[in-house]
């Protein structure tokens, strides 16, 4: 143990096909037993400077020395022997598997011995039978020790999002983990749990593990961090002591500017009702019913957004509004037409536009072409539709209208007729926000629309909402991002369980909010 | 990218055409050569490996060959659309200078195919199996034909003889026509020295499958059958299997009749060192390979012409098989046998030629 | 093309537009992507007769001169090459289109009896003039097909049922249906010895093209590749069965009926192959004959694929089939080699398709090894000659395993040379994968093949005794390498350690 | 014409059934390790026949039917192998690839039949196949008796790689990698796990059953290898496996019943010669009772990450 160091990276360099720099020349060096914070804004390269220390990524160049010893890590195999641990944004997880299936996945323990060594004994160990018992024993230990409960009986798809972030963690730990990576922990997680995660961080550190926090969010850094490594566009902008920052430096090494948190937004004049929402009940994938009675409204040229941690029905929402997901009970009655039920394309018509969570899932087909995702949803129209009973495309109109909106939303390309896969998260967005949102609809609904892009992208997306919202559309802001509904939003609806518990003003306090988010309904209603 | 995936295109196509070049240069497969052949054969979709009816044309062929020394070629064309590429390729006779004095086509579906290359070659002498040509209008095409029905009669007759189940069955390939003549002769025969014994027919629904006429034989003979008789091409051998298996736990006899060729060796336990016992009791004999050899011999002799060659019992085109070294059938059944194919020949009695009964 | 052009185009009618189509074909054909495509196609192909000629080579034919009659076969026959691309263009189109909507038609050949079956019968039961009856039997045929392609397309739309059996399904159905209906015992028999339909009428039959096969099914056949062609990219419809089958979720949420769309598709897919046996029927059978198809449906699977499931790609690979189908008799003809072996040259052709890295992989590679012979011409050269050695090592452990054909009687001598053959041809790939891309742990390998070449000479000596000179030639031969291989190995290492010192 | 006791019927369907199933099972417990562990594989039809053919092979040459079936679930692994490499190694196209494996096998086979045995289209038959296990106490029990009574081993190893496959894919390492690789490869690579070499060794055992299916036709049931010898079964053996939803019950009680709907077949052509015009139209019947089966009872749900190739480097 000649080193302080649990982690080096030196000098990392990582290229993507397609060459894309995620990483240049960055140096991390994080101390035996500190919580070091790795803070960026998205596509600064965290992610992938952490995939390439956990061996999921092969890097370019530099040199990895990991307590004191240079390392070559093949797989996570490799980096899972050294004691490393890492629990992903978005969770490596199988959901039709259970609990225990998840954690021993990758490193199962058996009945009885094995004989042989190498190729032999690694064929003998695969096909012995795994010892579920033992491993539910040594979860259930783990789970207790660190105060961290689950059923490990259960199966992954029926759980919530903090249970399963709880899974991952236990994961870590079932593989004798003692250097942690966290990517985003708390995105996903209510204040409430929030503090909870910090706390169990804490014990961690003082049980001497070392942790590595990925994040863009400020307030978490200063909480928990002891030593924090900013970087900007895949470089290294610098490591500094917690003690001798502040949250306004950190922000100006992670954006390279003075931030402006307050989105100047003017005062609403709301119009007549849009959006009529009454006691809607809808079922999600399972069969379980995750709306539970939801009733809003909301107003032309208002923003009303839904603040919520992830999994409380916010998608079945909005599926629901849109069409895609028909509800159990309820009325959804978009511009005076009843809508409930009915199919995407009737809700389209009446003048709904949509900004789907999952841009890439739903949003665009990434094997399109720009202008063929340009017009998707209105295709069978015209402009983009002619001929008899308009069943042909008319190819030169989409060229120009779809040139136009290249142009006019500055979507960077070489050419219209470019695949969408080809394009970068933020420009990828943009392609959906331009084509939902030049038709100026009624109703936007959008959910999680600036998630994962970079700030510039951001700040672009906001302002064009807000711009719809002055130029007299209804905006239903569905978002994970308090401080995003915070600033957006002219009213604010707490989902919770399937139900909104609260509805607010913008002048709400984040604890307020927070304490809603968790379920703690004190004095609402 | 473009530019290495072009450097390695050029790299690959001069590799390519150097070879060639060179090969070309060494070997000169090019221009017209002097025809080894006198003739070709086009055989059946399905081609050789029948142990039947390809491949008794191919023996035929082969006798022919040695006793008059001449040579032959073949193809074995895989779809019915191939017949006429194969056929008219010979009859242009492409890359030789002579012609080929004899083109055999092997089966009846080849028959539209050959008239329209018949017509445009008048000259070229052609002769088809198992099809009907009308020889006013193709005068250079000679149709063998076959009764095999009345063959299938005379193996009917030894089976309605030799069973002590008083149960026979036949194994078809397929439920067409051409095979009900087999099935109908059969049935007709063993009524014949058998009045009202039972029989099974089924058919496999396919000429390769050997595992289906296999399990098919299973069930016949678990059902009292005692003698099949396999018309189904390949299917027909897991007839064999099937009867070798069964044969050693079944308290009497069970026999296989073959079909086209004489196929009593295959009843053996080793068929290519053929030793008693076999559970081939005969085969019917579609002398395809005597068809194929005396229509060569025509054209060697200079005696050939045109029109239907019938092959029956009376000239030998059909037959049934015996192999002593293998299997002695007790002799009132040979007689009988003998009787009934004489009366065939004579006329006295007729043998159905499509399903006659249900 | 620049915007005034552009509004020209608008304004004058229909000259300019096919212009611009064409303008737009060429601009496609000169994009880099498809030159990629053609590039790799092409190396497809060459990679594949240099396989399937070791594949000759052991099985003792000479891959030279079935080369020379395969190509005289396809180049003096277009007729014959055009005559089977004709109904495979159209069942290539089906099941590309199927594909293109994300579903896998591997029912087609089903599709083309029913609708052959149907054709058939128009054409024979009903008497209608000249022009009109072909036209009628076409449609009728189309739309039997078509209707049996739309049922699995419906089942998976609605109740979710896998295309991939229920089209099997129901294409074993349709065989064996169509097989009874023309059966002596079926209503549409002809009564001769062949379970068929009686001929159709002459008016309905398709006229002679070119040649004495090709017949006018050509040109539907090239119809409706542009028919396929202006659905999949210029229709509404064809947008949503490519957005569907790309992204079904997206669709749905763009508003489109994926349902609907995968109905459809199914029953335009289905259509096509019915119309690809009424056209066979129609043009070169003249009647509905119980099995009579060669598997088109099946090989409509391997054209579209190969054509990369576009409709222009599926003309091509469906021509490029032709062309080893009519090459392929010639070969058989004229060299004896077995008409299988087509069936073995489209097969590999097909795997490298599959995989286009593999040809990248040999590409890179190589200019990796030709770049570094440059700096440092020792190391790259043993890369070079052991990769060349490897494939050597695997033709000639290929190549004696023929020898042992033809000796007379087993023994377990030369069941262990057979075996070692085996396994130094496996060492022999392996030895070239690994030299061609310069795993530095691949001197063993030479080692190990020089090793298995000695136990095979000596086992030739016990056994057979005929080609043991060749197996020891080869062991020194390999032995040397591995030999080079360390001592470069060791310098190396030696010059490291100066350096560092 | 009804002749035997209706007991000696359905025991000979039971028979049939087994016969016929064995090849199916076997190729769709095959293609299920496969297609759990993500990789779609058409190509059974051509590993089967490539079983087929070395089993003949090696058995003619070795006249020892064990050293045959060895040889052909060589043989089948290695073009598994192909089909590895083309779509785990090299990111392939799997149907394409399947495809390819189809046509070379195809051709492969016949084109050495030839060189093997100096015929065409059929090979010499085989004399040293498989011997069946006779098990005299089953034999005399009705019903049963015919199908168990005198059984092939390899239709004993049916039933026991049915078990072994349900327990090596929910009970073992090894199947939970399997199935991880085929929902959500990603999570298996940040498991530690190679996703490349879990699929293969998936697809190559896929292959591995598929030759021993091929096996069971030319050496264990029937006696000598022909071209094309297993007519579509690759084919009804996909079928089989989906119909069977990916899990190795399903997959065996599929393929008995599709091995029952042949001996049914069989049955009423020896036993209904009244029906015998209609042999070809009864015979159509149980492919539609499929259809009709699969549009009434459920959907198919394939594994989550199917014929999607994995790519490590991709920008998350």
């Amino acid at each position: 143990m000649s080193s302080q160091y649990a982690v080096e990276m030196i000098n990392i360099h990582k290229t993507f096909p397609g060459g894309v720099y995620a990483n240049q020349g960055v140096t991390l060096k994080v101390k035996r037993g500190e919580v070091h914070g790795l803070l960026g804004e998205n596509g600064a390269g965290k992610t992938t400077l952490m995939n390439i220390l956990y061996g999921l990524l092969n890097r370019d160049k530099g040199e990895i020395i990991i307590n004191g010893e240079h390392v070559e890590f093949e797989s996570p195999t490799d980096a899972i022997s050294k004691g490393i641990g890492m629990v992903h944004q978005h969770f490596k997880l199988i959901p039709p598997l259970t609990v225990v299936e998840n954690v021993v996945l990758g490193s199962e323990p058996i009945f009885g011995r094995t004989f042989g060594r190498g190729i032999i004994g690694k064929i003998m160990r695969a096909l012995m039978p795994i010892d579920i018992k033992m491993a539910v024993e040594k979860i259930i230990q783990i789970a207790e020790e660190n105060g961290l409960h689950i059923d490990p009986y259960a199966k992954v798809q029926d759980l919530s999002v903090g249970l399963q972030q709880r899974i991952e963690i236990i994961k870590t730990l079932y593989r004798k983990a003692d250097i942690l990576i966290l990517d985003e922990p708390t995105s996903v997680l209510t204040p409430q749990e929030v503090d909870e995660l910090f706390e169990t961080l804490k014990e961690f550190r003082k049980a001497g593990k070392t942790i590595i926090l990925i994040t863009h969010k400020l307030r978490e850094t200063m909480a928990l961090c002891d030593r924090i490594t900013v970087l900007r566009d895949g470089k290294l902008i610098g490591t500094v002591e917690r003690d001798n920052t502040s949250p306004e430096d950190l922000a100006q090494m992670m954006v390279g500017r003075p931030v402006v948190f307050m989105v100047d937004k003017g005062i609403s004049s709301p119009g007549d009702v849009v959006l009529k929402v009454q006691d809607l009940h809808v079922k999600d994938y399972r069969g379980l019913e995750s709306v539970k009675g939801i009733s809003f409204e909301v107003k032309a040229g208002e923003i009303f957004g839904v603040a919520g941690v992830e999994g409380n029905g916010q998608t079945e929402l909005v599926e629901a509004i849109t069409g895609l997901r028909k509800p159990t009970d309820g009325v959804i009655i978009i511009d005076e037409v009843d809508v409930t039920s009915k199919s995407p394309r009737f809700v389209r018509e009446v003048g709904m536009s949509h900004i789907p969570e999952d841009r890439q899932k739903m949003g665009l087909i990434l094997a399109f072409t720009i202008k063929e995702n340009l017009i998707l949803g209105r295709h069978y129209r015209p402009p983009f539709a002619n001929g008899p009973k308009n069943m042909l495309l008319n190819l030169d109109r989409i060229n120009e209208i779809s040139d136009d909106l290249v142009s006019k939303f500055s979507i960077k390309t070489s050419s219209s007729d470019a695949f969408a896969e080809t394009l970068s998260g933020g420009n990828q967005q943009k392609v959906v926000v331009a084509r939902e949102l030049a038709v100026a609809p009624k109703l936007i609904v959008a959910a999680q629309p600036t998630r994962g892009l970079d700030v510039g992208a951001t700040e672009f997306i906001r302002n064009t909402l807000i711009k719809m919202r002055n130029a007299g559309s209804a905006i239903l802001l569905v978002s994970a991002e308090l401080d995003e509904v915070r600033n957006l939003s002219d009213r604010i609806g707490v989902i919770y369980d399937g139900k909104i518990v609260a509805i607010r003003g913008p002048d709400a306090t984040p604890e307020e909010l927070g304490l809603l988010m968790a379920g703690h309904v004190q004095g609402v209603d | 990218m473009a530019s290495k995936g072009m450097i390695a295109a050029i790299v690959i196509v001069i590799i390519g055409v150097a070879g060639a070049g060179a090969y070309l240069i060494m070997f000169n497969p090019f221009g017209p050569q002097p025809n080894p052949y006198t003739v070709a054969i086009v055989f059946a979709t399905g081609g050789l490996g029948d142990k039947s009816f390809n491949d008794g044309c191919y023996n035929g062929a082969v006798e022919a060959s040695q006793e008059f020394g001449i040579q032959f070629t073949y193809s074995e064309p895989a779809a019915i659309t191939d017949y006429e590429g194969y056929i008219r390729g010979y009859a242009e006779h492409t890359q030789y200078i002579e012609p080929f004095d004899l083109i055999i086509s092997v089966g009846f579906d080849q028959a539209d195919a050959l008239m329209e290359v018949a017509a445009d070659f008048p000259d070229q002498k052609f002769a088809i199996v198992d099809m009907y040509i009308d020889p006013t209008n193709y005068s250079n095409v000679a149709s063998l034909l076959f009764n095999e029905h009345e063959g299938s009669a005379l193996v009917g007759a030894i089976a309605g003889l030799m069973t002590t189940t008083d149960s026979i069955g036949f194994v078809g390939g397929m439920d067409i026509p051409l095979i009900h003549k087999f099935a109908a002769g059969y049935v007709w025969g063993a009524n014949y020295t058998n009045p009202g014994i039972n029989y099974q027919v089924a058919y496999t629904g396919s000429w390769v499958d050997t595992a289906a006429g296999k399990s098919l034989a299973d069930g016949m003979y678990s059902a009292g059958v005692d003698i099949i008789f396999a018309a189904a091409g390949r299917s027909g051998l897991g007839v064999f299997d099937s009867a070798k298996e069964n044969n050693a736990t079944s308290s009497y006899p069970l026999w296989v009749i073959g079909v086209d060729s004489p196929q009593m060796y295959l009843g053996c336990a080793d068929p290519d060192n053929p030793e008693p016992p076999t559970v081939g009791l005969t085969s019917m004999l579609k002398r395809v390979d005597v068809a194929v050899h005396d229509i060569i011999e025509d054209v060697v002799e200079d005696t050939f012409s045109g029109g239907v060659n019938l092959f029956t019992l009376a000239n030998g085109g059909l037959d049934y098989e015996i192999n002593t070294d293998l299997l002695t059938l007790p002799t009132s059944v040979i007689n009988a046998v003998e009787d009934l194919k004489a009366a065939i020949i004579a006329g006295t009695v007729t043998v159905p030629d499509s399903i006659y009964w249900s | 093309m620049n915007a005034s052009e552009l509004s020209d185009a608008q304004k004058s009618g229909i000259g300019q537009r096919i212009e611009n189509w064409i303008l737009g074909l060429a601009k496609k054909v000169t994009d880099p992507s498809y030159r990629k495509q053609f590039i790799w196609s092409f190396a497809s192909i060459v990679l594949a007769l240099l396989v399937s000629s070791l594949i000759m080579l052991i099985a003792g034919y000479d891959p030279g001169l079935a080369y020379v009659y395969l190509a005289i076969g396809a180049f003096s026959r277009m007729d014959l090459v055009l005559y089977y691309a004709t109904p495979l263009i159209l069942t290539g189109l089906s099941v590309a289109l199927a594909f293109k909507c994300g579903l896998f038609n591997i029912g087609a050949e089903g599709q083309l009896y029913i609708g052959s079956m149907a054709a058939a019968l128009m054409g024979y039961l009903i008497a209608l003039p000249i022009v009109i009856h072909p036209l009628a039997c076409l449609a009728i045929g189309a739309i039997a097909g078509g209707l049996w392609g739309f049922v699995p397309g419906l089942l998976k739309a609605y109740r979710g049922a896998h295309e991939v059996v229920t089209t099997m399904m129901l294409s074993y159905t349709a065989i064996l249906l169509t097989g009874w209906l023309v059966s002596s015992n079926g209503p549409f028999w002809d009564g001769s010895m062949v379970p068929r339909t009686p001929p159709l009428l002459d008016t309905a039959l398709l006229p002679p093209l070119w040649g004495y096969s090709l017949h006018t099914g050509l040109i539907l056949s090239i119809i409706a590749v542009f028919a396929v062609d202006f659905l999949i990219n210029r229709t509404v419809l064809g947008y949503e069965m490519r957005a569907v089958g790309l992204n079904p979720d997206a669709a749905e949420y763009g508003g489109i009926n994926s349902k609907r769309n995968i109905a459809i598709a199914m029953g335009l897919s289905g259509g096509l192959s019915g119309l690809a046996g009424s056209e066979e029927i129609m043009g070169t059978y003249g009647k509905f004959v119980a099995n009579w198809s060669p598997g088109l449906g099946w090989d409509g699977i391997t054209v579209a694929v190969l054509g990369n499931n576009s409709p222009w790609g599926v003309l091509a690979a469906a021509i490029f089939f032709g062309g080893l189908r009519a090459g392929g008799n010639t070969m058989h003809q004229v060299v004896g080699v077995p008409i299988e072996m087509v069936s073995v040259i489209q097969g590999l052709v097909v795997l490298f398709v599959a995989a286009p890295r593999i040809i990248n992989w040999l590409v890179d590679n190589g200019n990796t090894i030709f770049k570094s012979m440059k700096e440092d011409p020792f190391e790259p050269s043993i890369n070079l000659v052991s990769s060349i050695l490897g494939l050597a090592i695997l033709m000639l452990g290929l190549g004696m395993i023929t020898s042992l054909y033809s000796l007379p009687s087993f023994t377990w001598i030369n069941a262990a040379t057979a075996l070692v053959y085996v396994l130094v041809a496996i060492l022999g790939v392996m030895i070239f994968i690994v030299y061609w891309s310069k795993r530095p742990d691949a001197g063993w390998f030479m080692l190990l093949a020089a090793v298995l070449w000695t136990i095979a000479g000596v086992l030739e000596i016990i056994g057979a005794g005929m080609s043991a000179l060749t197996s020891f030639i080869l062991a020194i031969f390999t032995f040397v390498l591995w030999l080079a291989d360390r001592l470069i190995g060791r310098l190396l290492v030696t010059k490291k350690e100066d350096d560092i010192e | 014409m009804m002749q035997g006791l209706p007991l000696d019927l359905i025991g000979w369907v039971f028979a049939v059934t087994l016969q016929m199933a064995t090849p199916l099972v076997l190729a769709g417990l095959g293609g299920m390790y496969s297609e759990r562990g993500g990789v779609v594989n058409i190509g059974l039809e051509g590993m089967m026949l490539m079983g087929a053919f070395t089993a003949a092979a090696v058995t003619y040459y070795t006249l020892n039917p064990w050293l045959g079936i060895l040889a052909a679930v060589a043989a089948g692994g290695g073009l598994a192998a192909v089909h590895a490499i083309v779509c785990v190694k090299f990111k392939g196209n799997h149907i394409v690839s399947g495809t390819g494996i189809i046509l070379f096998g195809a051709g492969f086979t016949t084109l050495m039949l030839e060189v093997v045995w100096h015929r065409k289209g059929y090979g010499e038959t085989i004399t040293n196949t498989i011997p069946d296990i006779v098990i005299e106490p089953i034999q005399n029990i009705p019903l049963i008796g015919q199908a168990f009574g005198v059984i092939s081993p390899i239709v004993i190893f049916m039933f026991v790689a049915t078990i072994l496959s349900w327990y090596i894919l929910f009970k073992t390492p090894f199947g939970l990698r399997l199935r991880a690789a085929g929902e959500d490869p990603s999570t298996l690579d940040s498991a530690g796990v190679s996703v490349e070499w879990t699929r293969a060794i998936g697809v190559i055992i896929s292959g591995c059953l598929a030759g021993l299916g091929g096996a069971y036709l030319s050496i264990g049931f029937g006696s000598a290898f022909g071209k094309n010898m297993t007519d579509g079964r690759g084919f009804i053996a996909l079928a089989a496996m989906i119909f069977g939803n990916w899990s190795p019950f399903g997959i065996l009680i599929a393929g008995l019943f599709f091995g029952f709907l042949d001996g049914l077949n069989y049955a009423i052509q020896i036993y209904f010669p009244a029906l015998l015009p209609y042999a070809n139209f009864i015979a159509m019947l149980p492919y539609l009772l499929v259809v009709v089966a699969l549009g009434v009872i459920r959907r198919s749900i394939p594994p989550k990450g199917i014929a999607i190739p994995y790519e490590k480097e991709r920008k998350a």
